[in-house]
């Protein structure tokens, strides 16, 4: 645990795909119980921000620490078993298996998201969870991979997108449920296209473009004055 | 010419199991000329699924489907395409392996009638079909990665790729599934704007849960729920609806 | 005739068991790895061998038959390490033709340990001789190693359904880089499955040495086979590698009787027939 | 001019219907591009010539007429493994197809060498499209266990008809054949060297061929189709069809090579029909790198004469085949042709930090 | 024409890989044992060794052929092991003029497809089934019912047309006959039809590998009292691949046995087991007596020149490991006896290596009548 209660440090990190670089001296942080949103345009950097986190990336400049270890270079399992999970934006599901095995994978004992608690969220799911994973619509496969991500009991979860591809009603089920999980002991890193959404359940806002940040500002900024994040998002 | 009423695309009493689950009921919808026809529906209505059946990626189980007022339930799916009609996927199928310019090519080649079976002469020798390509690059802001290979994209400059490849197809008729998820704020203004302009000229299908695209730019809503339309008409009729309410937007 | 064809039905039952067998741990491969393991053939061998060195070492045969298992999985191991994890990240092809590299450098391996002469061993006292079943005689052995294939098959059937290991394999072929965010060493997983998968080509290897004694060629023409196997049954299907290794193995002895020459090539024209009509094979899922 | 292009043209295509109709094309004139070939191409050509004109004085000429023959043939299933990613396990069908083919042809007593290739090509384009037209329609392994399931019948069919294809002697007594030419008179290859010639003008034609496919819109689509045929499909291409297309393409043209295989030994063997036969052209195909046609053929000349090379210096030579696989596949994941990839990535490096 | 003044330029040209993997070094083994007892040199010249692999398939052994004919200079060679692959090496030898000295099952080598450079050092199957089930007839007179086991290419076609042949004029009745491939792994469904059958001999026309495995899944149904008998089925090579009780009481037809009571034999496999402590097998009698033959000649002949070494082959008469030999002009048949042996249970053997005894010798010739052979071809 950093001394200030701060669960993790992203400083200063650099990262490349192949020659061409994706982030540039990338600094945030997260605390406990906080929910950070990253927002940002297509491009910029933000899917390349939880990869390397998640260590799915390596970071070529800087560092990122857990709870005051350092977890760049470490490999994605061990960094998930430190207490980070991830969802990504592609949500890649594991198309042989079924819903169960899918949602239940990564599930540790322990862990205060069992299956009942995500079913009680995404009641949608319950009749399907003996189909595969493929089988699913698209909606249905962002539910799963939420619950996925859940499962395990991870101390911070990164959410690329979740509300993409979902029906009102469900986004707003989303937003409940961020609501109800910042009162437990989980932290939250929020990709959202979704600015109201966003805005609705994060704490403080990072705003980034071309790979690095350009703004970082308190929720309660950003709903005030949303046009200093939009202008970031919309035609100038 | 004709008329805006006329009747381009209609399904009757379509149906599709999986297995024990009826996905689409006894569906019947159609679609007018130049207009653009939204659907809506909680996830697992069957909308993707409804797309599937009209472009004969899957087959129905029943019913009967109608391009220009005559049967094409037992036509193959590139038959389908070469008779006008594109669509894009919710999940992207772009050619990842490919460059930027060429996953557009494929497409226009063949909307500009090119023989696929030609095998002397090189394909960048194409005028037409590598202007067409171009232009559509162009309309969605992806001209900067035309040699750009295209895995190397973001997710959401991907999805933009899969618009343009549907849209030089040049069909008549287009049926987007959710041409906006992924998309940011400003790149979801483009591409509002790029259906708005088509519409009129080409009928349009489109899946989508933005409802600010939606309430916007449709002629005409679609909520289906379970397989079966729930409600049908303008998006102020939509937006009244008490079920759809329900069903849909939850409050 | 009638008592030929069920003497063959009979023959074909036993045989199919030990082809059900082969596929099994091919099946593995495939199923959790993904990967069309060439190598098979080879490991089958060395299986044979290493059984062959602990019964002449005075071991009784069914430690002979662990040292196959073990051994073999231990070469899966060394496969793994050293070769299929480079290769990994290129997809099938490449892993499919570096396996079939390391079968040759296997098989080479064997002529220079073992010699180029074929080895021979009879089976314990218990199980020679026959078993007379009135209208036809059932080598013991045959019977013995069929049952044993039954048996194996069965448990690591329960092994991979009971826990997740199965689906956890399975998932890391498909999202490594997801599988790991969860958390699970999937590198870890991929050699377990390799060396299960490898144990099982060996433990069929041991098992056949008294029928097929030990060459350095025996692999590949069982290795043909326990691909039809797997592929009629239906990739990653259980029920599917007993059902097509009962079937190979029956319709194979029944050709027999009819026409012998084509004992062989009739199995290759079911499985034609079989994917025309059922692409994803007999107990194959879409 | 063009931007507005996209769809909005449609007062030139009135309605936008663009059914497909193929003469419409023919009136698009390809693009002019500056001077009918490039200069590099031309480099590339007149190096390929050279090379093949130069080999047999490096090795010996039958083993460089066979290292062209498996080009040839590896060039072929390269149209399906790396273009249209069709990965048939059993191209050595149509290779045997068509050496049985002429070779009994040549047996028989006729000596017209184009009639022998031609009955060779159409023998292995026959059998391709029957074998096709009912495997194309599965994908993945599937399609893998099935073209191997028909090689090995098509082995089985050859073996047992011994009256007519020798079994498992193989057909010998196969005659090079002869081609009568109005004013020059009879060419006779039984020289080694002149047959030589003849495989080295097939093989560059081949290779001319088959290079101008894979940039064609051809080859293209059929690229576009092995990395997603639905979406192909979708566009208004039928997917299967082109890859029958592509099917019995290169069954012809491994009939063709067949049929010199069979001539250059004057043996066509029944294992040149077995599955590993299949499995080879393949390895060779991959370990040269699927990449371009280049690949194959060095793919095949590096197989070819590393065998014999192998096979001299250790009776357990493959072992030193497999580990040589083994350690391409592991350093060159795309094939040999990556090492020139790494050597020219490392030149203009190099270059860089100088400047 | 590449041969360099003043060497001789051999070939062993045999598989190292594949089914007959096993016999590859043994006869390059046997090839080197006559070159160094005839002291390295022949005829003045310098005698060079190729070895090369034939992979045991047709279009290698013709490849390694022709390259080493065209590239070293090799005008003498020795193989194949498989008929197939030496039926298609002998047209290479007719169109280059080199002459092979080959060993196989096949008549084809000295009828059908017979040719003047080609020499056939093996017995004739006519030879061999003839002298086999004659020793069966009087051995065992009240076994006469018999089922035969075919290999499905030359070989085992050659076995089985002589088989008829030899049963017709023994008085032995044949019941029952299955081909199977050449390769096959999976004997039982053939022997459950043989067992079911109940004839009292079950004879091999098959050979190398396939006959080894046919032989152990027949042990393992334990069916004392079917005689296994093999014209030609398993050389001593061979025998050890089989665990004893596995081949005791078996009765098989040899071209060649250790224990053959001739002084070049004793010489041979004096040298051979001081060299290499084992015995002899036929790979290595092979190798060491068709090279000893040849080099015989050149010295006859005081020529390394092909025509004139063919030439005097042909018309000679000598002494050889077998016993007294000869070559037949007409068909370049080598004229030998052939060797019948019953292999001993394991309480008899005196040695591991103690796998039989010789029981019977025979010599019967193919009747002319019977050969194939269109006539030689000019030098
Ligand atoms: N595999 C890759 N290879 C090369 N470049 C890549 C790769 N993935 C992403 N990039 C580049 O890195 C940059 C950042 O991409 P990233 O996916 O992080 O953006 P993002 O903010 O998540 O965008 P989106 O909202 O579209 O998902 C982009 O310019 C993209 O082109
Ligand atoms: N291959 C399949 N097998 C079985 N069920 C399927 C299959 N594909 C889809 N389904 C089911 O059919 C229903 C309709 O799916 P469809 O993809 O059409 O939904 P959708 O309306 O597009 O939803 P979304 O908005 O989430 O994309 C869902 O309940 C889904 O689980
Ligand atoms: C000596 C042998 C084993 C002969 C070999 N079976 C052949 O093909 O003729
Ligand atoms: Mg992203
Ligand atoms: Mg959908």
């Amino acid at each position: 645990m950093g001394a200030d209660g701060r669960l993790l440090d992203v400083e200063a990190i650099d990262a490349h795909y192949g020659r061409s670089q994706a982030l540039f001296n990338v600094s945030f942080d997260v605390g406990r119980r906080e929910v950070v949103a990253l927002l940002g345009r297509n491009g910029a950097g933000k899917t390349t921000t939880l990869r390397s986190i998640m260590g799915l990336n390596t970071v070529s400049q800087g560092a990122i620490s857990f709870e005051g270890n350092r977890i760049s270079g470490r490999r994605p399992h061990e960094i998930a078993r430190s207490g980070i999970s991830y969802v990504p934006e592609t949500r890649d599901p594991f198309s042989l298996l079924t819903v169960e095995e899918n949602i239940m994978l990564g599930y540790r004992d322990g862990s205060p998201y069992d299956l009942k608690r995500i079913l009680s969220w995404f009641p949608d799911l319950g009749g399907l969870m003996q189909r595969r994973g493929s089988q699913l619509s698209g909606g249905q496969q962002q539910m799963m991979v939420i619950g996925r991500g859940l499962a395990p009991g991870p101390r911070l979860l990164l959410l690329d997108e979740p509300s993409q591809g979902l029906a009102p009603v469900i986004v707003k089920m989303v937003g409940r449920v961020l609501a109800e999980l910042r009162g437990e002991d989980l932290s939250i890193v929020l990709v959202e296209q979704n600015l109201n959404l966003a805005l609705s359940v994060a704490d403080r806002i990072v705003v980034m473009e071309n790979g690095s940040v350009v703004d970082r500002l308190s929720a309660e900024e950003g709903r005030r004055h949303p046009e200093r994040i939009e202008r970031y998002l919309t035609i100038h | 010419m004709t008329s805006q009423d006329h009747i381009v695309l209609a399904a009757d009493g379509l149906s599709k199991r999986f297995g024990g689950n009826t996905v689409v009921d006894r569906l019947s919808i159609s679609f007018a000329n130049g207009r653009l026809h939204s659907i809506l529906g909680p996830n697992g209505a069957g909308k993707t699924t409804l797309f599937n059946l009209l472009t004969k990626d899957i087959s129905p189980d029943g019913g009967t489907i109608r391009l220009d007022g005559s049967d094409v339930t037992r036509l193959s799916p590139d038959r389908i395409a070469r008779r006008g009609v594109a669509r894009s996927y919710q999940i992207s199928s772009v050619y990842l392996d490919m460059s930027v310019r060429d996953n557009v090519w494929v497409s226009a080649y063949r909307a500009r009638g090119g023989n696929p079976l030609v095998f002397w002469r090189k394909a960048d020798g194409y005028a037409e079909a590598r202007a067409l390509a171009d232009a559509c690059l162009e309309r969605l802001d992806l001209t900067r990665f035309a040699n750009a290979a295209t895995k190397e994209l973001s997710y959401g400059d991907q999805r933009l790729l899969e618009i343009a490849v549907t849209l030089a197809a040049e069909p008549r008729i287009i049926l987007l599934d959710e041409p906006t998820a992924g998309l940011s704020r400003k790149e979801t203004e483009r591409v509002k704007q790029v259906i708005a302009t088509l519409k009129g000229v080409f009928s349009i299908i489109m899946i989508e849960h933005n409802m600010s695209v939606v309430m916007d730019i449709s002629d005409n809503i679609t909520v289906m729920n379970r397989g079966t339309v729930l409600a049908q008409g303008g998006p102020d009729d939509i937006r009244g609806n008490k079920s759809v309410q329900e069903a849909y937007f939850g409050s | 005739m009638l008592w030929l064809v069920s003497a063959q039905l009979v023959n074909g039952i036993a045989i199919g068991m030990i082809y059900a067998l082969m596929a099994f741990g091919l099946s593995i491969i495939k199923g959790l790895l993904n990967i069309p393991n060439f190598a098979h053939g080879a490991l089958y061998a060395l299986g044979a061998y290493l059984c062959y060195s602990a019964v002449s070492a005075g071991l009784p045969f069914p430690a002979g038959l662990f040292v196959a298992f073990a051994g073999a999985a231990l070469a899966g191991l060394m496969l793994d390490r050293l070769v299929v994890r480079f290769v990994r990240a290129g997809g099938y092809l490449p892993q499919l033709i570096t396996l079939f590299g390391a079968a040759l450098v296997i098989e080479q391996l064997l002529l220079i340990g073992w010699g180029t002469i074929g080895l021979s061993y009879s089976p314990p006292e218990l199980l020679r001789g026959s078993i007379d079943l009135g209208f036809t005689l059932v080598p013991r052995y045959i019977a013995f190693a069929s049952l044993c294939s039954a048996l194996v098959i069965s448990a690591v059937w329960l092994l991979i359904e009971w826990t997740r290991f199965g689906a956890w394999v399975r998932a890391g072929i498909e999202r490594p880089e997801m599988t790991q965010s969860l958390g699970i060493n999937v590198d870890l997983l991929l050699i377990a499955g390799m060396m299960l998968g490898a144990g099982l080509a060996g433990l069929a290897g041991g098992l056949a040495l008294p029928l097929m004694g030990a060459t350095s060629t025996m692999g590949g023409d069982m290795m043909a086979i326990a691909f039809v196997v797997l592929v009629i049954g239906g990739l990653g299907s259980l029920y599917g590698a007993i059902a097509a290794g009962l079937m190979v193995g029956v319709v194979q002895s029944l050709m027999t009787v009819a026409a012998p020459a084509a004992s062989t090539a009739i199995i290759y024209l079911v499985m034609i027939v079989i994917l025309l009509v059922r692409p994803q094979g007999l107990f194959g899922e879409r | 001019m063009t931007d507005d292009r996209c769809v909005m043209d449609t007062n030139t295509h009135p309605g936008a219907v663009l059914v497909g109709s193929a003469d419409q094309l023919a009136e698009q004139r390809p693009m002019p591009k500056g001077g009918a070939l490039a200069a590099a191409d031309i480099v590339r050509v007149a190096a390929m010539v050279a090379a093949v004109a130069a080999l047999p004085l490096v090795i010996p000429v039958n083993i460089a007429t066979e290292v062209l023959i498996y080009g040839i043939f590896a060039m072929a299933t390269n149209l399906l493994v790396g273009t249209a990613g069709l990965y048939s396990f059993g191209q050595a069908a149509f290779f045997g197809a068509g050496g049985y083919v002429a070779g009994y042809f040549l047996t028989q007593g006729f000596v017209s060498l184009p009639l022998a290739l031609l009955l060779a090509g159409t023998g292995g384009g026959v059998l391709a499209a029957l074998i096709g037209a009912l495997s194309i329609r599965r994908t993945g392994i599937y399609f893998m266990m099935l073209t191997f399931a028909f090689n090995q019948l098509v082995f089985y069919v050859i073996y047992s008809w011994q009256s007519v294809t020798g079994g498992e002697d193989g057909l010998a007594g196969i005659r090079r054949g002869t081609i009568e030419l109005p004013l020059l008179g009879t060419l006779k290859f039984d020289d080694n060297r002149a047959f030589y010639a003849l495989a080295a003008v097939l093989f560059l034609a081949s290779m001319a061929i088959l290079i101008r496919m894979t940039r064609s819109p051809f080859g293209l689509v059929l690229a576009a189709a092995r990395q997603n045929a639905r979406r192909t499909t979708s566009l208004g291409y039928s997917v299967q069809a082109l890859q029958l297309a592509a099917f019995v393409i290169a069954g012809v043209i491994s009939g063709i090579a067949g049929a010199l295989f069979g001539m250059l030994y004057r043996i066509m063997p029944i294992d040149a029909v077995h599955w590993t036969g299949s499995a080879y052209v393949v390895f060779m195909v991959l370990i040269g790198g699927p990449r371009s046609m280049l690949g194959p053929v060095l793919g095949a000349a590096i197989f070819i004469w590393l065998q014999g090379l192998f096979s001299l210096v250790w009776t357990r030579w493959p072992l030193l085949l497999g580990l040589f696989v083994i350690v391409v596949m592991i350093y060159l994941p795309g094939g040999l042709l990556d090492f020139f990839d790494r050597v020219s990535a490392l030149r203009s490096r190099l270059r860089e930090q100088r400047q | 024409w590449g041969q360099k003044a003043g060497t001789v330029t051999m070939g062993v040209i045999t598989p190292t890989t594949g089914t007959f993997a096993y016999a590859g070094d043994l006869v390059v083994r046997g090839a080197n044992l006559a070159i160094e007892m005839h002291g390295g040199k022949v005829a003045g010249h310098e005698i060079k060794l190729l070895t090369r692999d034939d992979e045991g398939k047709p279009a290698s052994g013709v490849r390694r052929v022709q390259e080493a004919a065209t590239s070293d200079g090799m005008r003498y060679f020795i193989g194949a092991y498989s008929s197939a692959v030496g039926l298609a090496e002998s047209e290479v030898a007719q169109r280059e003029k080199l002459l092979q000295f080959a060993a196989g099952g096949s008549e084809d080598f000295t009828g059908s497809r017979c040719g003047r450079y080609t020499f056939q050092w093996s017995a004739h199957p006519y030879t061999a089934v003839r002298s086999t089930l004659e020793h069966v007839r009087k051995a065992v007179p009240q076994k006469k019912t018999i089922y035969t086991l075919t290999a499905d290419y030359v070989f085992g076609h050659a076995l089985l047309k002589y088989t008829k042949i030899a049963a017709a004029e023994l008085g032995f009745e044949l019941v029952g006959n299955d081909n199977h491939p050449f390769g096959e792994r999976q004997y039982t469904q053939y022997l459950t039809k043989v067992v079911a059958t109940k004839p009292d001999i079950l004879l091999l026309n098959t050979a190398g590998a396939d006959a080894v495995t046919a032989i152990r899944q027949f042990a393992s149904f334990g069916a004392a009292n079917i005689a296994v008998v093999g014209p030609w089925t398993l050389e001593v090579d061979q025998l050890p691949e089989l665990a004893p009780e596995m081949r005791s009481g078996m009765i098989l037809g040899q071209n060649y046995y250790p224990d053959i009571d001739t002084p070049a034999n004793k010489a041979f496999v004096a040298r051979y087991s001081k060299k290499f402590s084992a015995l002899p097998g036929y790979s290595s009698a092979y190798g060491y007596d068709a090279f000893r033959t040849v080099l015989m000649a050149m010295e006859q002949a005081r020529s390394v020149e092909v025509a004139d070494v063919v030439r005097t082959i042909e018309g000679m008469s000598w002494d050889g490991v077998l016993g007294r030999m000869s070559i037949d002009p007409k068909t370049h048949q080598l004229v030998r006896p052939y060797f019948v042996v019953r292999c001993k249970a394991q309480a008899e053997m005196k040695s591991p290596a103690d796998f039989a005894e010789i029981v019977a010798l025979g010599d019967k010739q193919q009747p002319a009548d019977q050969n194939q052979c269109k006539g030689m071809a000019e030098l």
